[in-house]
């Protein structure tokens, strides 16, 4: 019984009537107004989604204009290649397969009050045993065989991964922020020498270190004749899979206990340390898979040092979508799109691609903010300004 | 092969390794002691580097540059200060954006200010004192280097200083563990978190400064690299000392240095392994020592009076 | 339940709406005029049967007619290095220039994932060049898919009639003038090397400048060491290694990084020469940097031209033969050459432009090294 | 009113504090209700009243913690805010609050220090000799490098003490300090504020102990609901006996019955109306150990569990408790109940002894089992902590109706929820318990504290229970719902149902139970029948915390 005493110890604190716990908070569950309201709702998405969008589409903009340029056609640019032009559309549908994904490992991670953050480590390691040895099992077995072991073997790995900082916060309730970021460092690096060491080719003739490529009939089949390959139906599935489950099971509604509140989970007589562990492995499966499926849908091949660095982008989409599937479909296709499009606009543009990063982070910023003021909306606070005042009215001389 | 001059190189490597992990990391383990996790660290780095480079261009000062760089990240920090400190929003997810936002704004910065032309900044002047700096093996590391380096030397033992000495350094501590009662005591959390914060910034502007000012002389789209994270692991594991941040950065500057060292001699160490070690000894520490205290108890939880 | 529904009601939304979308875009693709060929080879892929030589040949067919109109280049980092990044991209302009067509360049891409701006540009361009070695794998697929052309810098097999040609540098011819300038300049009888990563182009350099050094004087010391396994960027890298290497006596330093060089020149410039050297010189690679030589200690650089090669692509594709032989960057194109700054005296670059004809004229055989190991073997003059 | 007066007795210059009108609204609560008060200097003034009576509320305004919806401070006459805790340590009020608020990895004396240096570097000399200052004042010996963490209770109440007197020149106010003391420590601690007072400080002293306000207090006001139920001057203190001053605590604190049932039809005269069978308190007490009593449910064998530094632990814990009976377990807050009522649900393993539940015809051993499984089998626990550990705020009333039955038919099948069987589940809990929400839908905390207690009563009590642990059943409710959670466990109990029943309320113990066992330290100190003599019986040894 030591764990979970010391789970209880880390939030014994009560909270006092009427609001909302520590960890209600951190994990964005402020609860909403009543859910029936229709024009509560759309106001709800205005105030979250469209407005923090359309003032950071605004900044940008100006910032475009400072730098010489169209922000119209910019933002044009980004709209016709990311959704309207076919093959752009292609492009980024093909994109969000490994994001929705992880969306799924993270959306599961965080319902239960878990913040896996190492989804980097686990969706290289995932992507480059699957580069290693893809190529090879081909051989061996038919194409179905070999797509269906590989993607649960970089399931399997994903999911082993999350291990020790599962073991760790079960057992002594050490913070997984700093155990899983670690893991994922280690995993970067152990990817890149998996590359290297065991499943270098020598076919790569004057290439950088990488695996055998899988020929690209042998890859996940496409859809419909496009080139969008089917991880994008797995990663739809996972997400819709995982918010049904987290919505209409017995373990869904455990985890959502646990992240809501550990107390009760306890109280309730949640075998916590155990939803603790199940809870990681669920979302490093997820993590491994995107990374299997990046591979076997896009790459086809794993190189030293490969790491897109994708899982740093979703999580706090998915945080800001409150872990809601649906919700996060869509702004993985937002960021999917900006990402795509605003490849082309930056180019058109003559700006540095790396200018969708502040788009981006832009986005993100806008919508954390939107998100407080929802927030405190809903607890019935005064808005920051009043509050502002009244301390600068109420300061005189109550420095430290 | 390994003669003196050897050794002094691969001293003076592991102190050009080190520096900008220590000066960011000086500012991370004030932080986080503070109880505030910094991600976005890295951004902080590289807003320093492009700052502190422009304006060492502009002033044709490296000092002033390296102040400008404090400034750049000060600024960065801001966005910390106002949405995570005083708004009690989520550290992680504000600090994902500073780090994205920061790497978008410097490149598009560089992209129009310095890429067409790369201007370099003039070499920083070293301490030169003769006789001591030709001492064999360890005179050129104590008595040459940058004065950038001492500085750096200077900030940690100040930092130590002021976090066990100084009642803004207790403030400090205290506001990490028990923020509660950090209030109680009549010290106001918000403003010792947020001056933790900016210091972040500031040394973490200053570690991005190094590496432009002194380690390239001019800026580099996404130079930092992954320090910044190095730089938050480093400050994790000197468990709120800055002597043991500065020895542990010290070790990491060696190890890689060493690896450089070792590779004349026909030995390969493989840097995926060298990267991987501290990350490792934070996890192993936590795994033997089993327990929380290994980092401050109110690390990432926002502070609002009244709600514990 | 009403919630039940209302989840069941916007899962089939959903699904409808990615089918639509999915179907929607198979139909535009076909009324556009302008990728029917990218279509065309969509149609081959989805037939999941797509083997190489079928498409190849579907695509030969389509470029032999081909006038190329515009090409593109991709380049990983943004083209302002003064290096790999922006030769390679002034190299395909300058190209596009001379033949007078148009050019479009796609910079800071990243490594991990060129498909998708390939793909874009294969619906605009008649010809891509992918500079850089990890879009090789990803750029020849594109070409197979598309029929759109491409020069990669892969490996020799990657060569696909009318689809894929390889490009790659006698980078060690360069190197060997660099070595006999090198070796000529020292005082203390060390040389540096300092590679970024464990790159072809980079080995090939190393070995080149180990045999021309040799070939000046057996005796002399050579050091060849690396940042990192990616370390193309790493300037704090580039420093440190460079400096170990001068305080281990090196005074001249033959520098292969991209962003790192940067690093390696303010070693150069900052470290104390080594014992019996007044002071330590630099020699680059790829681009000129005199223009911001601010301390005057660059000697020379290997100069690579892509302008000429991917000038000469073009007129194959146009021509219906491209893909049918490999392209090399060499000193007889004039491809590669090794930099005259003013710190060479005129007497040295005689010399040098003599062993410059000799390798040309095959007089003198400058093996390619293109591995480390391969490069570090050099290493003591074959004693 | 009786406050003002005293104060205005004794003479005619401004008190030191003077506080008049403060109220202050929580969500769903009202904490404090006009209070008004005043605190003289040189004096201890004793704060008395049940939990959730605004004592921690009004001490939390003083201390600059909490800012009131109304009302005024006043210090020596000039009107103050006092909106921060630094504020109110500048106007020299100090606090000990109730929870620590010590730093445990710094020292004694960081933690003295820490926001009462001036200058750049910290001043340990002058902080050693503050602290020297002050240990002899209070007549103790304080290591000033121990590191907080690693003392014992006692040391660190003695530390959090001199922390509030550091600053605390004016008043030192201390919540609940003797809940953790030994009683050596409280004798420590009157003789600390004997030398205190003479210094001219003012002591604001919350406690439960009737007979450590007698003994330190020169001034007694009891809070009762928010509101001042009354006071006792100096004069009376000093002049009466302390038996006779105990009887008029008493009768302050709860009420006499008569007096209760007045003020309750008073203040809620709608709620009579509505049900006015339900109103009779009298009729209901009438009714308690009239049942019979029939075999034993659950039987505690030497159940113990480890002392921590945040808790007494449990120590050779011996209890049976028979079919139909109401066991009471009375003591001051804090002495091992938590522990007892976590050990019973088991959500807290025991350390050693057994526990055993009647089951299928015999008593079968439970201590290894978990929540769930002794819920099947018929033992349930309402917890006090409702919004904390009990429900969970950010779901419906209706999911949180089945929180304890996640994965049992009929509300899952093959692991699916079948959300008609959850609906209906919470529409019959709604209409049985009389659950005020606007859907089964709407998160539960949305709900007053009231209507969160009949959900989790209705939890626990539905589908067959055999024996209810009652945590502070009524802690913070509105009369009403107080009365229907009462008959509840008395109608359950008549059904054959036993309860045992944790409060802080001896009246609402007297009311219920058949028996009673008295908490101490984790010990049972005692075990009462109900009868005319039980109330003194319990209050012996309650405030006595001795066996009699």
């Amino acid at each position: 019984m030591k764990a979970s005493d010391r789970v209880r110890t880390e939030l014994t604190d009560e909270n006092a009537d009427g609001r909302a716990s520590a960890s209600d908070r951190r994990n964005g569950k402020t609860s909403g107004p009543s859910e029936s309201s229709r024009t509560e709702k759309i106001r709800r998405a205005m105030l979250l989604t469209i407005l923090p969008l359309l003032a950071a589409i605004l900044t940008g903009g100006l910032l475009i204009l400072a730098l010489g340029e169209n922000p119209i056609a910019f933002y044009g640019t980004i709209i016709d290649r990311g959704i309207v032009s076919p093959s752009g559309l292609q492009e980024t549908l093909i994109r969000m397969a490994p994001l929705l994904l992880i969306a799924a490992g993270l959306i599961v991670a965080f319902s239960a009050g878990i913040w896996n953050l190492g989804g980097d480590g686990q969706f290289l390691l995932g992507a480059s045993l699957v580069g290693g040895l893809a190529a090879t099992v081909s051989d061996a077995m038919p194409r179905g065989l070999m797509l269906i072991f590989m993607l649960g073997m970089s399931a399997a790995v994903g999911g082993a991964w999350t291990i020790v900082p599962a073991l760790m916060k079960a057992r002594y309730g050490i913070n997984e922020i700093i155990t899983t970021l670690m893991m994922s460092a280690i995993g970067v690096n152990l990817a890149s020498l998996i590359v290297k060491v065991w499943f270098l080719t020598p076919e790569r003739g004057l290439q950088i270190p990488r695996t055998r490529i899988l020929d690209v009939s042998d890859r996940l089949p496409t859809l419909f004749g496009t080139r969008v390959h089917s991880g994008l139906v797995i990663g739809l599935v996972a997400v819709i899979a995982v918010h049904l489950m987290m919505r209409h099971t017995t373990l869904g509604l455990r985890l959502n206990v646990l992240g809501a509140n550990v107390k009760a989970a306890h109280h309730s007589g949640l075998k916590v340390s155990k939803l603790i562990v199940v809870t990681f492995l669920l979302s490093g499966m997820f993590m491994g898979l995107a990374g299997g499926v990046e591979v076997l849908g896009v790459q086809g091949l794993v190189r030293a040092g490969f790491n897109p660095a994708l899982t740093l982008v979703v999580v706090p989409l998915v945080f800001l979508a409150r872990m809601n599937g649906w919700v996060t479909i869509a702004f993985v296709f937002l960021l999917s799109v900006l990402t795509i499009g605003g490849e082309l606009a930056t180019r058109q543009a003559g700006l540095p691609n790396d200018f969708g990063l502040l788009i981006v982070a832009l986005v993100l910023i806008f919508m954390t903010v939107a998100e407080y003021f929802e927030a405190r909306r809903i607890r019935g606070e005064r808005t920051v300004w009043q509050t502002m005042s009244d301390r600068l009215l109420a300061r005189g001389g109550a420095g430290v | 092969m390994f003669d003196e001059t050897l050794i002094t190189a691969v001293l003076v490597g592991a102190i050009a390794a080190s520096v900008p992990l220590m000066l960011a990391g000086i500012g991370e383990l004030i932080s986080e002691r503070a109880g505030v996790l910094n991600i976005g660290l890295e951004g902080m780095m590289l807003m320093g580097a492009y700052g502190g480079f422009w304006v060492a261009i502009e002033t044709e000062s490296i000092w002033l540059g390296f102040i400008g760089g404090a400034a750049a990240g000060a600024l960065a920090s801001l966005v910390m200060v106002f949405l995570c400190v005083r708004w009690g929003l989520d550290q992680i997810v504000v600090g994902i954006g500073v780090l994205l936002g920061a790497e978008g704004l410097t490149s598009l910065l560089d992209a129009a200010t310095f890429a067409d032309t790369r201007p370099r900044i003039g070499i920083t002047a070293r301490l030169d004192i003769p006789g001591l700096s030709d001492i064999p093996v360890a005179g050129r590391v104590v008595f040459g280097e940058p004065y950038m380096v001492y500085v750096t030397l200077l900030a940690v033992a100040v930092a130590g200083w002021v976090l066990w000495k100084t009642p803004w350094g207790l403030a400090i501590r205290a506001t990490g563990e028990r923020p509660e009662a950090v209030d109680a005591a009549g010290v106001n959390v918000v403003v010792v978190r947020s001056l933790a914060v900016l210091s972040a910034g500031v040394f973490g502007g200053l570690g991005g400064a190094y590496l432009s000012l002194v380690s390239a002389g001019n800026f580099i789209p996404m130079m930092t690299g992954g320090r910044g994270f190095m730089a938050i692991v480093l400050a994790m594991l000197a468990r709120g000392r800055p002597l043991l941040l500065a020895a542990g950065a010290l070790l990491f500057g060696f190890a890689t240095a060493g690896t450089t060292a070792l590779q004349l001699v026909g030995v390969e160490v493989r840097p995926e392994i060298v990267n991987s070690l501290p990350f490792a000894v934070v996890l192993a520490a936590l795994v033997l020592l089993g327990r929380n205290e290994f980092l401050p108890s109110a690390l990432a939880l926002p502070y609002v009076r009244g709600e514990r | 339940m009403d919630k039940t529904t209302g989840i069941r009601k916007r899962a089939w939304l959903l699904m409808f709406v990615v089918v639509a979308l999915v179907t929607a875009t198979c139909g535009n693709g076909a009324d556009d005029t302008t990728t029917t060929a990218a279509a065309a080879a969509t149609t081959t892929t989805a037939a999941a049967a797509a083997t190489t030589t079928t498409a190849a040949a579907a695509a030969t067919t389509a470029a032999e007619s081909m006038t190329v109109a515009k090409v593109a280049v991709l380049v990983p980092e943004e083209p302002t290095d003064f290096g790999w990044n922006q030769q390679g991209v002034e190299g395909a302009v300058a190209a596009a220039d001379a033949a007078g067509i148009e050019s479009e360049v796609a910079g800071g891409l990243g490594y991990d994932a060129p498909t998708a701006t390939l793909r874009q540009l294969a619906e605009t361009s008649d010809l891509m060049f992918a500079h850089a070695s990890g879009f090789a794998t990803a750029a020849k697929e594109v070409a197979v898919e598309t029929g759109v052309p491409v020069v990669v810098w892969g490996s020799p097999d990657d060569r696909e009639p009318g689809l894929a040609a390889f490009v790659s540098t006698s980078a060690q011819e360069g190197g060997y003038l660099a070595g006999i300038l090198a070796a000529r300049t020292t005082q203390t009888g060390q040389l540096g090397i300092v590679i970024s990563a464990d790159d072809f182009n980079w080995t090939r350099h190393s070995g080149g400048f180990i045999e021309g050094a040799c070939s000046i004087d057996p005796t002399i010391d050579i050091e060849l060491v690396q940042i990192g396994e990616g370390g193309y960027a790493d300037v704090e890298g580039g420093a440190r290694v460079t400096a170990i290497l001068i305080a281990g006596g090196a005074d001249v330093i033959l520098g292969n990084g991209d962003g790192s060089s940067f690093g390696m020149i303010r070693a150069v410039e900052t470290e104390d020469p080594p014992a019996g050297a007044d002071k330590v010189w630099f020699i680059d690679v790829i681009g000129d940097k005199t223009s911001i030589d601010t301390e005057n200690i660059l000697l020379s650089s290997i100069l690579w031209d892509f302008q000429p090669t991917y000038l000469q692509a073009i007129r194959d594709v146009e021509a219906g033969t491209f893909g049918d032989v490999n392209y090399d960057l060499n000193l007889a194109t004039n491809g590669i050459a090794l930099l005259r700054t003013e710190n060479i005296s005129d007497e040295l670059w005689a010399e040098i432009q003599t062993a410059r004809d000799g390798i040309v004229d095959g007089s003198i055989s400058v093996p390619a090294a293109d591995t480390r190991a391969a490069a570090e073997q050099l290493l003591g003059c074959g004693a | 009113m009786d406050a003002e007066s005293a104060g205005s007795v004794k003479d005619s210059i401004a008190p030191l504090i003077e506080i008049t009108g403060i109220t202050k609204r929580f969500p769903g609560v009202l904490a404090n209700d006009d209070i008004s008060l005043s605190i003289e200097k040189g004096e201890v003034h004793c704060l008395l009243g049940e939990n959730g009576a605004g004592k921690s509320t009004l001490i939390s305004i003083l201390s600059g913690m909490t800012r009131p919806d109304a009302g005024t401070i006043l210090i020596e006459g000039t009107e103050t805010e006092i909106n921060s805790p630094r504020q109110a340590l500048d106007l020299g009020i100090g606090t000990v609050y109730q929870h620590a608020t010590l730093v445990p990895t710094l020292t004694v004396l960081e933690n003295l220090i820490l926001g009462n240096t001036k200058g750049a570097t910290l001043d340990e000399s002058e902080g050693r000799r503050r602290l020297d200052e002050l240990a002899s004042i209070l007549g103790t010996d304080v290591d000033p490098n121990a590191v907080a963490g690693d003392l014992a209770l006692d040391e660190q109440q003695v530390i959090e003490i001199i922390k509030a007197l550091w600053k605390g020149k004016t008043a030192l106010i201390l919540d609940e300090p003797t809940a953790m003391l030994a009683p050596a420590g409280v004798a420590e601690l009157g003789k600390m504020f004997q030398r205190l007072k003479a210094g001219g400080l003012a002591i604001v002293f919350i406690t439960h102990m009737l007979h450590e306000a007698i003994e330190m207090g020169d001034r007694v006001t009891v809070l009762r609901q928010g509101r001042v139920a009354g006071s006792i001057g100096p004069d009376e203190l000093r002049s009466e006996q302390s038996e006779r001053l105990r009887d008029r605590i008493v009768e302050i604190m709860f009420g006499s019955e008569a007096t209760e049932l007045g003020d309750v039809a008073e203040l809620h005269v709608d709620v009579l109306e509505d049900h006015p069978d339900q109103g009779s308190l009298e009729k209901a007490t009438s009714d308690a150990g009239g049942r019979s009593i029939g075999a034993p449910i659950l039987k505690l064998d030497n159940v113990s569990l480890e002392a921590s530094p945040a808790s007494h632990g449990l120590h050779n814990i011996n209890l049976t408790i028979a079919e139909g009976e109401i066991l009471g377990i009375a003591g001051v807050g804090g002495n091992g109940q938590a522990e007892l009522a976590e050990v019973l649900a088991g959500q807290r393993r025991v350390d050693s002894g057994q526990i055993h539940l009647l089951h299928d015809g015999n008593l079968q051993r439970i201590d290894r089992l978990g929540v769930h499984a002794r819920g099947q089998m018929g033992l349930r626990y309402v917890s006090d902590d409702r919004r904390g550990e009990a429900t969970v705020g950010s779901m419906s009333v209706s999911i949180n109706l089945v929180l304890k039955k996640i994965g049992d038919a009929p509300f899952w099948r093959w692991h699916i929820m079948q959300a008609g069987e959850i609906q209906r589940n919470a529409e019959s809990a709604i209409e049985n318990f009389d659950i005020r929400t606007p859907s089964a839908d709407t998160n539960i905390s949305k709900l007053s504290g009231g209507n969160i207690q009949k959900v989790i009563l209705a939890r626990e009590t539905m589908s067959n229970p055999r024996i209810v642990i009652h945590n502070k059943p009524t802690h913070g409710l509105d009369v009403r719902t107080m009365l229907m959670v009462r008959e509840r466990i008395r109608q359950m109990a008549a059904e054959g149902v036993s309860a045992v029943v944790i409060s802080n309320h001896l009246e609402e113990l007297l009311d219920l139970c058949d028996r009673f066992a008295v908490l101490s330290k984790g010990r049972v100190i005692g075990i009462v029948e109900n009868g005319p003599d039980a109330e003194r019986h319990i209050g012996d040894l309650m405030v006595g915390g001795t066996v009699s």
